[in-house]
C-alpha cells in the first residue's frame, strides 16, 4: 500500500472551532445551578495548623458551603500513588508520601489548600475565603536540597527520620576501574533550578452529580481522564460506569496536567456529590504557580573519565533531586535523568546514584522534558569542559563518542522510567549532527565569520548539542475504529489531547487505511464514555502508542471492509482498492461500492447473518510497546551577547530531528518550535524564585518570564528518518525533543561567544544578572 | 453590597442590557453573563493577552477593564470575527499556516492581529513580532503565528486588489 | 531578606535607650503609629496600617524586645499578619556614643515577607523596607531631639 | 483573582469628579486607563471602596502645540495617541522615543499619560521622561488649581504630592533649547518588562560644540525618577569628550542613584547597567545634538 496521507502537511481538523471561539474548554462548561469554588491556601511554606474558624465565611450571603479536612470525615485520605517505585531495581529505597485533599494538622508548602468555599459565583467565593480565620504556627522551612539532608534539619514529614524520600543506585560496567585507565578525569558540580510549565490554560474541574440517575460527570483539564475516572469512582464508592470524565479541549498540558490526583480533583467531585449541586473550580494564575506541579531542581556532583584522544571511559553522577512536599510520581524524573546522562554516547562504564529529597515547596512531577534536560545538560557540559582540556574540537569529541549506527539496538543495562531495560532501539546519530552542522554553516562561521565579528568588537558564539529522547513508553493505549452508516469514520481513543493535533494525525493514520478524506474521520479522545481503556498523554507517547493502536484497529477494519466488499463485488480482495470513500475494482473503476453501503450491509436490520460473524465494520485494538522508542536530534545555535548589559540575541537556531516516521511535518514543526521556546525559557528567562522561607517570589507572569514573540528566533527544522522497529508505523515521540538540549546548547554558545573570558557555566537557568555575577567573579579571580 | 449598575453595550453587533456588579471584569461579563466563552482568561493581571478584545475597535485586555466601563461602547470578541463556515481572513491564515496548537491564547491573538493589520496592512516580521509581544503563547514558539500574520496580510491585500464587480 | 544599616541620632545614648525601650514610643515610629497594648513582660500588640501608595493593608502586629544589654544593644522583633500576607522583622540594634550629643545606631536583621504580597510584589520589598526603616529612624530621632531638648 | 467590591462613579465633568473625590477622600481611587490599578485590584492588593472613572469626561485627551514651541497634553491622552503623534515626534523626540517602550501594545491602547504619572512607579518611562523634560503638571481640586514641576511631583514609591481630592488634568512640556539631542535607553529582561534600569538623557550643545546643558534621569534606579545632578555638573560647560562622558556616567551610577535589589537584578548590577546606559545615552544625545544646525 503506497502512503498517500502519512507524512503530508495536512491542515488540522480541530482548527475551525479553535479559531472561532467555538471549542469547549473546561471553564466554558455552563450548567444550570452551577456553583463556584475558591480555596483558602497557606501563606506559610511549613507550619502547624492550630485552628480554623470558617463561621464568618459560612454566614456570608451567597456562600453555600465551606469545607475543611475535618468536614470530609472518613472521606479524607491522601491521593493514590501515580507511579510505584521500581519493583525490579535493587538498592531502592522509597518513602511514598502523597498529597492530601485539604491540609490537616500540618502545612507542607506555601499554597497548600486548607479549606474550600462553595458559593454562587467566584467573586463571592473569594470574598468568603478572606473571612476565614486560620491559626498557623510557622515552622522552619526546608528549602535547600543539601541542608534538607543534614542531620537536625526540620522534617517535611515528621514520621520519617530524614527528608530523604528515595534513593536509587544504578551501575553499568565498572567506573572505578575505567577511572584508573583515564588520562583525564574532570569533576564538576552542576546546579539546575526549578521552572514552571505555565500552560496558558490554568487547571480547572467541573463536577456534576445527578442524583436521579446516580451519575457523576466530570470535566477536567487532565492529560489522563481514564485513571481519573477509575480513581474517582473508587474513592466515592461508585461503580466506574457511574462516572464519566471528559477532558475537552485543553489549553496546553506540558506534564503537570498528567499529575493526579490534585487536591482539587479530590475535593470538587466529593463536594458536588455531597451538595448534589454542580460545582466549578478554575485555578487562577497565582494558584497555578503554587498548586500546579513544577520541575527541574537537581544538584549533580559528577565525574567523567576520558582518554587522551577524547573517548569517554566512564561517567559517575551522584545527584540530589527535589521532589517538593510529596512524591506521588515516584522516580520517573530521576530515572529519566539517569537514562539521559549518557546522552547518545557509547559509554561503557556508568555509575549513578540519586537521592530524592522532600522540601517545603510545591510538588514536583514531570514538566516537558521530565528529567531529560538535566541529564543532557550534565553530559554536554562535561564534554565541553573536556574538549577545552584536551584541545579537541567540541564537534569532534562528540563524533568520537556517538553510538555507531551498527550498534543498534544498544542495550545500556540500566532501567528506564518504565522500569524496563534502557535499550536505544534504533538510530543513525552522526548524520543527524552533520546535517545540523551543514544547516548552520558551522565550519564557515568558525573559520570566517566569528573572527571578523570579533574584530568588530562583537561577541557572537556558536554551539551544537546532540541529544536522545526516550519516548513512547508503555504500558499501552487502545482505540476503536468504526465505519458509520454515513460512510464516515468514527475513532475513539483514551488519551487526552492538549494541542498536539491528535484529531488530525490520528485521522491521517485511519484515512490512510480506509481511503477516506482526513476531514471525514472524527476523533473523540479523552471521554471515558467513548473509550475507557488507557493511561494518558505523557512522555511523548501519544502519536507512538495511541497512534499505533489506532493504526492496528484501522487495519482490522480495512480487512473487514475488503472481505465484505469482495463478496458484494464478487472480486478477490487483492483486486480491490479503497479510495474516495468507496471500494472499487482496481481495473474497473465503475464497479464499486461505498463504505456507507457496506456499513449498512454489515449491520442489517432484518434477515440472517452467518453464525460467528460480528456486526458492523468496527474494530478495537491495543498497542503496548516492548519498550520505549528513543528519538535522536541535534540543535545548533548562534547567539550574540552584549558583554556590558548581558543582553542576548539568538541569531540563528537550527534543529535536526530523527523521530522515525513523520506523520505530519506541519504539526511536527509546531511541536519543535514550541519545545525550543520552552527550552529557551528554561535556559535564560524562567526561574521560580523561592526564598529561604519557601516563599515563591514570582507567582505572576510579570515576574515569571516566559518567552514572547520578541525573544524568539526563527527556527530552522531539518529531518532525518530512522524508523523505529518497535511499532508498525515506525514512529518515535517528539513532544519533548525541542526542549531537552536547549539549556546545554545555550551555555555552550555563551561560553563560545565569551571565549576570551574563559567562562565556564555549570548552572541553569541563567539570567543577565547571573552572567554579570559570574563574569565579575571571574575577573576578580 | 454595592449597588448594581445598569449596563448597556453592543457586543459583536448585538445590543445587550444587564445589571452588573461594578467589580465584574469585562472578561467575566463576556464569558459568563453573555456566554461568549471564546474570550479566554489566563492571567488576570494584564500580561498574557489571552483575553484581548476590541473595545470600540481598540485591542484591550478585557481582564483590566470593568464591564461597567464598556457602558455605551461596542465590543468585538473572537466570535465576532468570523464563523466556522466563513472564517475571517486572519482566522483562515492561522489555519493555513498552523498558527494554532492548543488554541487557548488564539482568540486574544486574533483580535490583536485584526486590529494590527487594520493599522499596518504591510508589516515587516519585526513589526509583527512587536505587535504580538503582548500575547503569550506556550505551544507554538510564535513562528507559525508570525507566518500566519504575514499570510493574512498578503491575502487581505490581494482581496482588496480584486476589481469590484 | 537581609537588612543592614546605620543611623546617627542627635541625642545622648541613655536618652535614646529610654526611647527604644519604651514600646509606646517605638509604636509611634511604626507605620500607622499604632497604639500598643502590653501583653507580656516584653511583648506588645497593636494594629499596624501599612500603606504604600494605593497598596494598603492592616496588620495585626506584635512587638517584642529581647537580648537587652542596657544602654547599648537589644533585639527588636516586629510581626504583622493581615489579609495580604504577613511580615516579620528581626533586628539587632547596637548603639555607641558618637561625640557629644550624638549616638550611632547600627542595625542588622532579617525581614521575612509571605503570602499574596510576597508572591506578586517582590520588586517592591527592598525599597519599601528601606523606606520604612528610614522613616521609623527619622521619627525616632525627632522624638529624641524633642526629649533631649526638653531636658 | 477577582477584585473586592467597590462603588463606581463615572462623572462626565472634572467638577463632578472632584466632588466625588472630595466626598470619599482616601477611600476613593481614580480610574484612568486602569492598566496598573486593575491588576493590583485583581490581586486584592488594592481594595478601594470607591472608584471614580475619568473615562466618561470628554476633552481630557488632547495634544496641543504651545506658541513657544512647547506642548500641552491632556491627562487622559492614551499612550498610543502620544506614540503616533507627529507633533510629539517633532517637538519632543525624547518622549517619542520612550513611548513604544511602555507596557505592551494593548496596554498602550488603554493606558493614559496622567494615569502612569500619578501611579508614580519608579520604573515608569513617563515619570523619568517628564522630569527630564521639565514637565509641569496642572492639578485641580475643589480648592482650585496649582502647577507643580515634575521634579517636585514624585515623592517616592507610588507616592506623589497629589492630595486625595486632587486631580492631574494637564501636562505642559516646555520647548527644548536649541541644539538639544535626546536619547532614551533601557535594559529589560523581555522587551516590554519593567526595565532593570533605564535612562532619559538630554544634551544641549553651544555653537562651539561645548555642552551648554546636560540632563539624565534614571528609571528603576531608586524610589522615584532619579535625576543625575552630579553627573550633569561634570559635563555642563565642558566639551563632551569620551573621557568626560565616561566620567559623568561613572558619577551618575555611583552618586546620583539609589537602586534596589530584586529577583531580576541586584543593586550592584543596576549600578553597572546605569553606568553603561548613561555612557551610551550621552554619546547618542551628543551625536544627535551635533547633527542639528
Amino acid at each position: 500500500m503506497t502512503k498517500t496521507l502519512i507524512g503530508k502537511r495536512v491542515l488540522r481538523n480541530e482548527d475551525p472551532r479553535l479559531l472561532t471561539g467555538q471549542a469547549q474548554f473546561v471553564d466554558d462548561v455552563e450548567i444550570p445551578g452551577l456553583l463556584h469554588a475558591a480555596f483558602l491556601r497557606s501563606d506559610h511554606a511549613h507550619a502547624r495548623l492550630l485552628g480554623l474558624d470558617v463561621s464568618a465565611a459560612r454566614q456570608r450571603p451567597g456562600v453555600v458551603a465551606v469545607f475543611t479536612a475535618e468536614d470530609m470525615g472518613a472521606d479524607w485520605e491522601p491521593g493514590p500513588p501515580l507511579v510505584s517505585p521500581p519493583p525490579t531495581a535493587k538498592d531502592v529505597l522509597f518513602h511514598s508520601r502523597r498529597q492530601v485533599p485539604l491540609a490537616k494538622d500540618k502545612i507542607r508548602h506555601a499554597g497548600e489548600a486548607i479549606a474550600v468555599v462553595i458559593a454562587e459565583n467566584r467573586y463571592i467565593a473569594e470574598d468568603a475565603v478572606e473571612d476565614i480565620i486560620v491559626d498557623l504556627e510557622p515552622l522552619e522551612a526546608v528549602v535547600d536540597l543539601e541542608q534538607a539532608l543534614h542531620p537536625g534539619s526540620p522534617l517535611v514529614h515528621d514520621d520519617l527520620d530524614s527528608n530523604l524520600a528515595a534513593h536509587l543506585f544504578q551501575k553499568k560496567g565498572d567506573y572505578e576501574a575505567a577511572r584508573k585507565q583515564a588520562d583525564l578525569v574532570l569533576q564538576r558540580r552542576i546546579i539546575i533550578d526549578r521552572g514552571a510549565a505555565a500552560a496558558m490554560e490554568n487547571r480547572g474541574i467541573v463536577a456534576d452529580w445527578d442524583e436521579r440517575s446516580q451519575h457523576l460527570t466530570i470535566w477536567d483539564t487532565t492529560q489522563a481522564p481514564i485513571p481519573i475516572r477509575n480513581g474517582t469512582a473508587a474513592r466515592l464508592g461508585l461503580s466506574e460506569n457511574q462516572v464519566r470524565v471528559i477532558a475537552p479541549f485543553i489549553g496546553g498540558g506540558f506534564g503537570p496536567k498528567m499529575m493526579m490526583f490534585y487536591p482539587e480533583e479530590l475535593v470538587i467531585p466529593w463536594a458536588a456529590k455531597k451538595l448534589k449541586r454542580p460545582i466549578k473550580w478554575i485555578e487562577d494564575r497565582r494558584e497555578n504557580f503554587y498548586a500546579t506541579t513544577q520541575e527541574r531542581g537537581q544538584i549533580h556532583d559528577v565525574e567523567i573519565a576520558l582518554s587522551r584522544d577524547g573517548h569517554i571511559l566512564g561517567l559517575k553522577d551522584i545527584f540530589l533531586h527535589d521532589t517538593g512536599a510529596y512524591d506521588p510520581y515516584g522516580l520517573t524524573i530521576p530515572l529519566n535523568t539517569q537514562c539521559h546522562a549518557m546522552g547518545g554516547y557509547d559509554i561503557k562504564n556508568f555509575t549513578t546514584e540519586v537521592s530524592v529529597v522532600f522540601t517545603n515547596k510545591t510538588l514536583v512531577t514531570p514538566v516537558r522534558g521530565a528529567g531529560r534536560p538535566q541529564g543532557i545538560y550534565v553530559i554536554e557540559r562535561l564534554l565541553d569542559a573536556a574538549s577545552k582540556e584536551l584541545g579537541i574540537d567540541p564537534v569532534e569529541i562528540r563524533r568520537r563518542n556517538l553510538i555507531p549506527a551498527d550498534a543498534f539496538p544498544y542495550e545500556h543495562g540500566i532501567i528506564d522510567q518504565a522500569f524496563s531495560p534502557l535499550i536505544l532501539d534504533s538510530g543513525n546519530y552522526w548524520p543527524v549532527m552533520q546535517k545540523a552542522l551543514e544547516m548552520i554553516g558551522y565550519e564557515k562561521f568558525i573559520r570566517d565569520e566569528q573572527p571578523r565579528l570579533r574584530q568588530d568588537g562583537r561577541y557572537v558564539g556558536i554551539g551544537i548539542t546532540p541529544f536522545i529522547e526516550s519516548t513512547g513508553v508503555g504500558p499501552y493505549e487502545g482505540a476503536r475504529v468504526t465505519v458509520e452508516a454515513s460512510g464516515k469514520i468514527f475513532v475513539a481513543t483514551g488519551v487526552g489531547t492538549q494541542g498536539q493535533g491528535h484529531f488530525t494525525t490520528f485521522a491521517q493514520v485511519v484515512a490512510e487505511q480506509l481511503g477516506v478524506a482526513v476531514s471525514d474521520v472524527r476523533i473523540v479522545s479523552g471521554d471515558t464514555a467513548e473509550f475507557h481503556w488507557g493511561t494518558g498523554t505523557f512522555a511523548s507517547r501519544g502519536a507512538v502508542v495511541a497512534g499505533n493502536a489506532i493504526h492496528a484497529a484501522a487495519v482490522i477494519v480495512r480487512r473487514k471492509v475488503l472481505e465484505l466488499a469482495s463478496k458484494q463485488l464478487d472480486t478477490p480482495e487483492d483486486e480491490l482498492e479503497l479510495e474516495g470513500g468507496r471500494v472499487r475494482v482496481a481495473d474497473i473503476p465503475n464497479r464499486s461500492i461505498s463504505l456507507a453501503e457496506l456499513a449498512n450491509l454489515a449491520n442489517p436490520l432484518r434477515g440472517a447473518v452467518e453464525p460467528g460473524t460480528e456486526p458492523g465494520l468496527e474494530a478495537t485494538a491495543y498497542f503496548g510497546p516492548r519498550y520505549g522508542a528513543t528519538a535522536f536530534g541535534a540543535h545548533a545555535m548562534i547567539l550574540e551577547i552584549d558583554p556590558e548589559t548581558m543582553m542576548i540575541e539568538i541569531k540563528r537556531y537550527v534543529t535536526v530531528e530523527d523521530c522515525g516516521t513523520v506523520l505530519n511535518p506541519l504539526i511536527l514543526e509546531g511541536q519543535i518550535h514550541g519545545g525550543v521556546s520552552f527550552g529557551i525559557g528554561n535556559a535564560y528567562y524562567e526561574k521560580l524564585h523561592f526564598d529561604e522561607n519557601g516563599q515563591l517570589l514570582n507567582a505572576s507572569f510579570a515576574d515569571y518570564l516566559i518567552p514572547s514573540a520578541t525573544e524568539m528566533p526563527r527556527i530552522e527544522v531539518g529531518h532525518v528518518e530512522t524508523r523505529s522497529p518497535l511499532n508498525e508505523l515506525g514512529t518515535k515521540g517528539v513532544g519533548e525533543a525541542g526542549t531537552i538540549p536547549v539549556p546545554a546548547l545555550f551555555a555552550q554558545a555563551i561560553e563560545n561567544a565569551l571565549a576570551d573570558r574563559e567562562l565556564e557555566i555549570l548552572e541553569s537557568p541563567l539570567s543577565p544578572n547571573r552572567l554579570y555575577e559570574l563574569l565579575s567573579r571571574k575577573e576578580a579571580g | 453590597m454595592p449597588k448594581l449598575f445598569d449596563l448597556a453595550l453592543t457586543v459583536n453587533g448585538t445590543r445587550f442590557e444587564q445589571a452588573v456588579e461594578p467589580r465584574t471584569l469585562l472578561s467575566d461579563f463576556l464569558r459568563h453573563d453573555l456566554g461568549l466563552t471564546g474570550t479566554h482568561v489566563a492571567c488576570e493581571h494584564g500580561v498574557c493577552g489571552a483575553c484581548t478584545v476590541l473595545l470600540d475597535g481598540e485591542p484591550v485586555r478585557s481582564c483590566l477593564v470593568f464591564a461597567v466601563q464598556a457602558h455605551g461602547h461596542s465590543v468585538t470578541t473572537v466570535e465576532g470575527l468570523g464563523s466556522i463556515e466563513q472564517l475571517h481572513p486572519v482566522q483562515e491564515a492561522f489555519r493555513q499556516a498552523h498558527g494554532v496548537q492548543c488554541g487557548f491564547c488564539t482568540p486574544g491573538i486574533l483580535t490583536t492581529v485584526v486590529a494590527f493589520l487594520d493599522d499596518n496592512p504591510d508589516p515587516s516580521e519585526e513589526e509583527i513580532r512587536e505587535a504580538l509581544s503582548g500575547n503569550l503563547c506556550r505551544c507554538t514558539g510564535y513562528q507559525h503565528i508570525v507566518d500566519a500574520v504575514q499570510l493574512a496580510a498578503k491575502n487581505i491585500k490581494t482581496a482588496h486588489q480584486q476589481p469590484a464587480r | 531578606m537581609k537588612i543592614e544599616g546605620q543611623y546617627t541620632f542627635d541625642g545622648p545614648r541613655e536618652v535614646l535607650w529610654e526611647l527604644v525601650r519604651d514600646p509606646q514610643v517605638l509604636a509611634t515610629c511604626l507605620p500607622g503609629s499604632p497604639s500598643v497594648r502590653q501583653v507580656g513582660e516584653h511583648e506588645y500588640e497593636g494594629e499596624i496600617g501599612i500603606r504604600v501608595g494605593p497598596i494598603s493593608g492592616a496588620f495585626a502586629g506584635q512587638l517584642s524586645v529581647t537580648n537587652e544589654v542596657p544602654p547599648a544593644s537589644c533585639t527588636l522583633t516586629v510581626e504583622g499578619k493581615g489579609k495580604v500576607g504577613f511580615v516579620k522583622g528581626v533586628g539587632n540594634i547596637d548603639m555607641t556614643d558618637q561625640g557629644p550629643g550624638k549616638t550611632l545606631m547600627k542595625y542588622t536583621g532579617e525581614v521575612q515577607i509571605g503570602g499574596r504580597v510576597a508572591s506578586v510584589g517582590q520588586r517592591l520589598f527592598d525599597s519599601v523596607s528601606r523606606g520604612m526603616i528610614d522613616q521609623a529612624l527619622g521619627k525616632l530621632n525627632e522624638t529624641l531631639q524633642a526629649r533631649s531638648a526638653a531636658r | 483573582m477577582k477584585p473586592a467590591p467597590f462603588d463606581y462613579f463615572a462623572p462626565t465633568t472634572v467638577e463632578q469628579a472632584l466632588a466625588h473625590l472630595a466626598e470619599h477622600g482616601d477611600e476613593a481611587k481614580v480610574l484612568a486607563g486602569g492598566q496598573s490599578l486593575v491588576p493590583m485590584m485583581n490581586f486584592r492588593l488594592v481594595t478601594p471602596s470607591v472608584l471614580v472613572d475619568l473615562n466618561s469626561i470628554p476633552d481630557l485627551a488632547y495634544i496641543q502645540p504651545d506658541e513657544d514651541g512647547g506642548l500641552r497634553l491632556g491627562a487622559l491622552t492614551r499612550h498610543h495617541q502620544v506614540e503616533v503623534d507627529s507633533l510629539v515626534a517633532a517637538r519632543m523626540p525624547l518622549l517619542h522615543e520612550a513611548m513604544p517602550k511602555i507596557g505592551y501594545p494593548q496596554i498602550r491602547r488603554r493606558g493614559t499619560l496622567g494615569g502612569s504619572l500619578c501611579h508614580a512607579d519608579p520604573s515608569a518611562e513617563l515619570a523619568a521622561v517628564s522630569v527630564a523634560l521639565n514637565a509641569r503638571f496642572r492639578l485641580r481640586s475643589p480648592r482650585g488649581e496649582r502647577w507643580v514641576p515634575a521634579q517636585d511631583f514624585f515623592l517616592g514609591l507610588f507616592t506623589t504630592v497629589l492630595q486625595p481630592d486632587e486631580l492631574l488634568v494637564e501636562v505642559a512640556l516646555p520647548p527644548l533649547p536649541a541644539r538639544t539631542g535626546a536619547s532614551f535607553l533601557e535594559v529589560a529582561r523581555r522587551r516590554h518588562d519593567f526595565a532593570l534600569v533605564g535612562v532619559a538623557a538630554l544634551v544641549s550643545l553651544d555653537e562651539n560644540g561645548g555642552c551648554r546643558q546636560a540632563r539624565m534621569v534614571f528609571l528603576s534606579a531608586g524610589d522615584r525618577p532619579m535625576e543625575a545632578h552630579r553627573a550633569a555638573d561634570v559635563l555642563t560647560g565642558h566639551a563632551p569628550t569620551p573621557e568626560a562622558i565616561r566620567a559623568a556616567a561613572e558619577i551618575a551610577a555611583s552618586d546620583d542613584i539609589d537602586p534596589s535589589s530584586d529577583i531580576h537584578a541586584t543593586a550592584e548590577f543596576r549600578r553597572h547597567l546605569a553606568k553603561v546606559l548613561a555612557r551610551r545615552a550621552l554619546e547618542q544625545a551628543c551625536r544627535r545634538a551635533a547633527e542639528m544646525k
